[in-house]
């Protein structure tokens, strides 16, 4: 449960045999190939996996560096969270449990934990701040549509941060008959650890999609977004073992890493956003899935030791990379995901990617739920591109 | 911290006496930083509380139910930190044992040596973190040991057997017994999970066993008096503030429990 | 260029050379090996086919019916349409045009023309009604993202039909740089030919991924949603050469085999809707995609000699459709997929399909577009579900 | 329809003995059902036209701009249809020929040969429709050779020499050569397109050539008339219909046409 200092069980002891009982069940779930193959097989014919690496050939000439973009905007419900929620739910039934509770910001984890709910006939709650619920009402009804139910949370700044607080909270009542579907490789042990091997699917089919792409096999550069981190902790599962420079790429506004000091939220210690007096702070982001203020704990680990290199982009370079790769390659990604191209477009403008790599990056969604946000970039400001 | 070593401060010696005279022991909760709180301290003393506990503020308090979160955001707008609460306390002048009762982070942002060597200058003899399970409290333990902290420690119904145990012998002050699966809260009566868990608790140690979480009536302290050496009333209290009640107003109403306990 | 008395190029004289011209160009280039090796590689890489086939396990449980989905709502750009327009798209770089111009309904025609010409770095001019472009602002930005310019058509009824008359009209004047990237399998020949040989790359790997999921390698049933008709000729394709009943399903207020009489329209003939004077009809539905007023010739011949069955489902059904595969599958599919959806649920009721049969479904398009309207059904009549 | 076996009808030899006597065809087009649109014919024939095409609207016209789609709308909203418009058209006692333009849908809608019978009925000596290229002509060729109707076929700046011939040879009434790549509509200038157009069917046929799409001006007029055998003007005389000119205002126009033409 410790990935150095970081880490940890930070929670009431009334949770403390919930979690040890998702930790053993998940370890005993993944030494088990029958759940192994389930997964397999439920990603496979159900989430469309694997995902498809696209080169991204026009941007490419335009960098003079050769682009690998990992499609996890392709998979079922449009992002990386399905590949958790899939094995959760997995989890959850083999453990007989008949509901799920997640926690939502935007919108994606909650849709996808209604999805798996839905697939595997159990009942989900999900725990969404006011204030998301009133920006992201079609989210909402999305969930509703695929049998869910939204609990309104009314505590804090009533976003993710109080969402993810409030499923706790429920959890401890209702863990004999409910498992936490906890969207991101943070919270107590064994979530990091659990999300992350759920979430190594990405690394490893783009570890093994660029074995036949790259005459080199392995990229010279791993990139990826972090929020909470489970896109990217995800992704360099498939290539702590290889030489790939590894980088992490946070939202200035949200930027834990980068910005926070060590600190205990909801259940681990890790970096965490807070004010001179250990008051959690508020992330901002343009996007809405990297407004968390905490990070997982490996990825704390990963920064203190070096493995990886963890930096930010801000908001306008964001937008700007949403264009350029619409205009580029066709895809519109996710505004999350925008934030791993445009630290590729600025390194290799800056030199930092020199002429000739190879780069991966994860697009961990797609852009369709942000393009609202768009329209009010350009409405709002007329220097967005 | 190894169970040998583990003496009890002055919370622990406090209570331990008076549960042994046969007193029902109650603590009243005060979220610091709400509008007369300091004086709120001093209405439960002489309303017959046998410690008080301070709430310091967290911005994201997980074992916290709708009224406390409420006082606790309150109480961060108004410009409330740790370091203003621990700086009022020795004005009090409490003329009862005082435990903080904060979350983690609040800890480990000024490291806890530090942080405990900080309450023990302000008079504090208890300090209760509840996102700090047993499993994780070794660090938080030794600290609390080395300024004469007693660190209370929570139960569940939830918690097996072998962990109880230990819980039970490592819990200075009293060990906090969490009467539901659940957060703070102002509930009727008193939940059937309690009564196990008390008397399991009391089985298991002479450090007083108090039931918490939930407990707000007179009927219900008095059924948790029954089968538990006292009771841990927050919400209750905490929500006659948030609605405006005076500290002689609210500490009426730890008088009647109090009053309620004695008759039980 | 005719199936039976349908098809046919009913063009201006002057669009005549335009249409042989793609006739030329498309008979060449679908027989050289380097063409369709491009493409499948496109289809690969960039919009991440194969599709999956994914059982519908508990739906199949409830009707006593297996049910397989063929999953083309997880092909990039959200539906089947991007087979054909990076199909067209290649062979119009293969033309040496620089320029696609498309017409497009609620935009997801127009959306997939203008990710595929931002893919092979083409222009893209999209006629849009301006009745459409009122009710699909998102889709119309999106396609402005990716570097396509919009036309709002301001003739006729200003929907779809009109789009297309106007994108037939603006081929003319500029058919030597731009070639027209028709949405379907309908317009002057080739393209109802052409579309239909994009498309069949749906029917061709349900086919084999039917062949390794069933036992008896064919479905008894296959059936997809008729409004143009691409994705249903593109599924059929598949399987005109098994013993699989073919089951093409109309909208039942944009029905133009089953309530429509052969005319001509849009350089085509075939069955159309409209009025006892010859003037065409508007076709109404809930799903935007179905709203037109013809469909492709070939549809109407393979009606005529009864090889596919055709009949309608209302847009009721259609609404508790969408519900009822989202809460049990965890799969919000288009409006227009849920015809074809609908249709099952009825035929397994009334035991037009037999229980134990064995049911093929071709899932257009996801929901995503689609979350607004079924608000609205909601907010408008209680009984939607 | 065999290149040997068509001869021309009415509409062929009226139009062809005035073009051999050296005179600029004008055709202009009114679009039925538009107010005072009968009137209209007359004023036309007054006014010097040669022959006069008469619009039936269609809900989808593939081969018009603006000014005709709205004309068609207007039309259609007011009720007109293929039958009404055939049923006024004798009583307009014409003193030109008349000559039908719709597109395929209204024709196939009744069939090929009972809608060019009931053509004949109401008088019409020619037909056009524009969506029916010389590809598909085969059957509509047939129907209106069986009543003697001349249908006439368009040419367009992209038609291969090849097919250019056949057009040009099997076109009856006149040839519609299309003076730009481009739907009808009003346009400054005579197209460089057009020119060549001509002189290549010109050199093909006796049948008059007419140059159309987006001749509107006395100017345009003329230099059309220098290298064909005259003009169809449609859009700019629809537009003043639109304007709510009435019938001898737009004669008017036509008038300065024909003037423009006859001084070429």
């Amino acid at each position: 449960g410790r990935f150095g200092d970081y880490g940890g069980r930070f929670v009431p002891e009334a949770l403390v045999p919930a979690c040890e009982e998702v930790e053993r069940a998940f370890t005993d779930a993944w030494a088990d190939p029958r759940f192994r193959r389930d997964l397999d097989r439920l990603l496979a014919v159900h989430a469309g996996r694997p995902t498809a690496l696209t080169p991204a050939w026009r941007l490419s000439a335009e960098l003079g560096v050769t682009v690998l973009l990992k499609r996890e905007d392709l998979a079922h419900t449009g992002s990386h969270k399905i590949n958790n929620v899939l094995g959760q739910a997995l989890l959850a039934r083999r453990m007989g449990r008949g509901r799920l509770l997640a926690e939502t910001g935007a919108g994606q984890h909650g849709v996808a934990t209604a999805t798996a709910a839905a697939l595997l006939g159990l009942r989900a709650t999900v725990y969404m701040g006011e204030r998301d619920i009133e920006r992201q009402a079609l989210n909402v009804y999305r969930m509703e549509v695929l049998g869910a139910e939204v609990v309104p949370v009314r505590t804090g700044s009533r976003t993710l941060k109080d969402a993810t607080s409030e499923a706790l909270r429920a959890w401890v009542s209702c863990a004999d008959e409910a498992h936490y579907c906890l969207g991101s490789v943070m919270g107590p042990h064994p979530y990091p650890t659990m999300v992350r091997e759920f979430q190594r699917v990405i690394g490893d089919e783009a570890r093994a999609q660029c074995a036949r792409e790259l005459p080199t096999a392995v990229p010279d550069h791993v990139v990826a977004c972090v929020g909470g981190g489970s896109n990217a902790a995800g992704t360099f599962a498939g290539f702590l073992g290889t030489g790939a420079r590894l980088v992490g790429v946070e939202a200035a506004g949200g930027a834990a890493i980068t910005h926070g000091r060590p600190g205990t939220l909801h259940g681990f210690r890790s970096y965490v956003l807070q004010d001179e007096h250990g008051q959690v702070g508020e992330a901002h982001s343009v996007a809405a899935g990297l407004d968390y203020p905490g990070v997982g704990p490996e990825h704390a680990h990963l920064a203190d030791t070096g493995r990886v290199h963890y930096t930010t982009v801000g908001d306008d370079e964001v937008l700007a990379a949403v264009h350029r790769l619409a205009r580029t390659e066709g895809i519109i990604c996710a505004l999350e995901s925008a934030h791993a191209v445009a630290w590729v477009l600025r390194a290799a403008t800056s030199g930092e990617l020199p002429r000739g790599c190879t780069v991966l990056v994860t697009l961990s969604g797609r852009g369709d739920k942000d393009i609202a946000t768009l329209m009010a970039a350009r409405d709002g400001a007329g220097d967005v591109r | 911290m190894s169970a040998a070593t583990v003496t009890g401060g002055a919370l622990h010696r406090h209570l331990g006496s008076r549960a042994a005279a046969g007193r029902s022991l109650l603590v009243p909760y005060v979220m610091a930083g709400l509008p007369g709180w300091a004086e709120l301290v001093g209405e439960f003393a002489a309303a017959g509380a046998d410690a008080v506990e301070i709430g310091l503020p967290f911005s994201d308090p997980i074992l916290d139910g709708p009224v406390i979160c409420e006082a606790a955001e309150r109480a961060l707008a108004g410009g409330t930190t740790a370091a203003t609460v621990l700086a009022e306390l020795p004005g009090l002048a409490a003329q009862v044992p005082l435990v903080v009762m904060t979350y983690s982070n609040i800890v480990l942002h000024r490291g806890a040596p530090a942080f405990c060597a900080a309450l023990r200058a302000a008079g504090v003899s208890g300090l209760i973190v509840p996102d700090v399970p047993f499993a994780e409290a070794a660090e938080l333990g030794g600290a609390c040991g080395a300024e004469g902290i007693d660190h209370v420690l929570l139960a569940a119904p939830s918690t097996p057997p072998g962990r109880l145990g230990e819980v039970a012998q490592r819990s200075r002050g009293f060990v906090y017994a969490s009467a539901v699966m659940g957060t703070t809260g102002v509930r009727e009566h008193l939940p059937a999970t309690a009564a196990r868990l008390a008397a399991d608790l009391k089985a298991l140690t002479g450090t007083p066993v108090l039931l918490g979480l939930g407990i707000s009536s007179p009927a219900s302290a008095r059924a948790a008096a029954a089968v538990a050496d006292g009771v841990v009333v927050g919400s209750a209290l905490v929500r006659d503030v948030l609605e405006g009640r005076g500290p002689a107003e609210v500490g009426r109403r730890l008088a009647a429990l109090r009053t309620a306990l004695d008759e039980a």
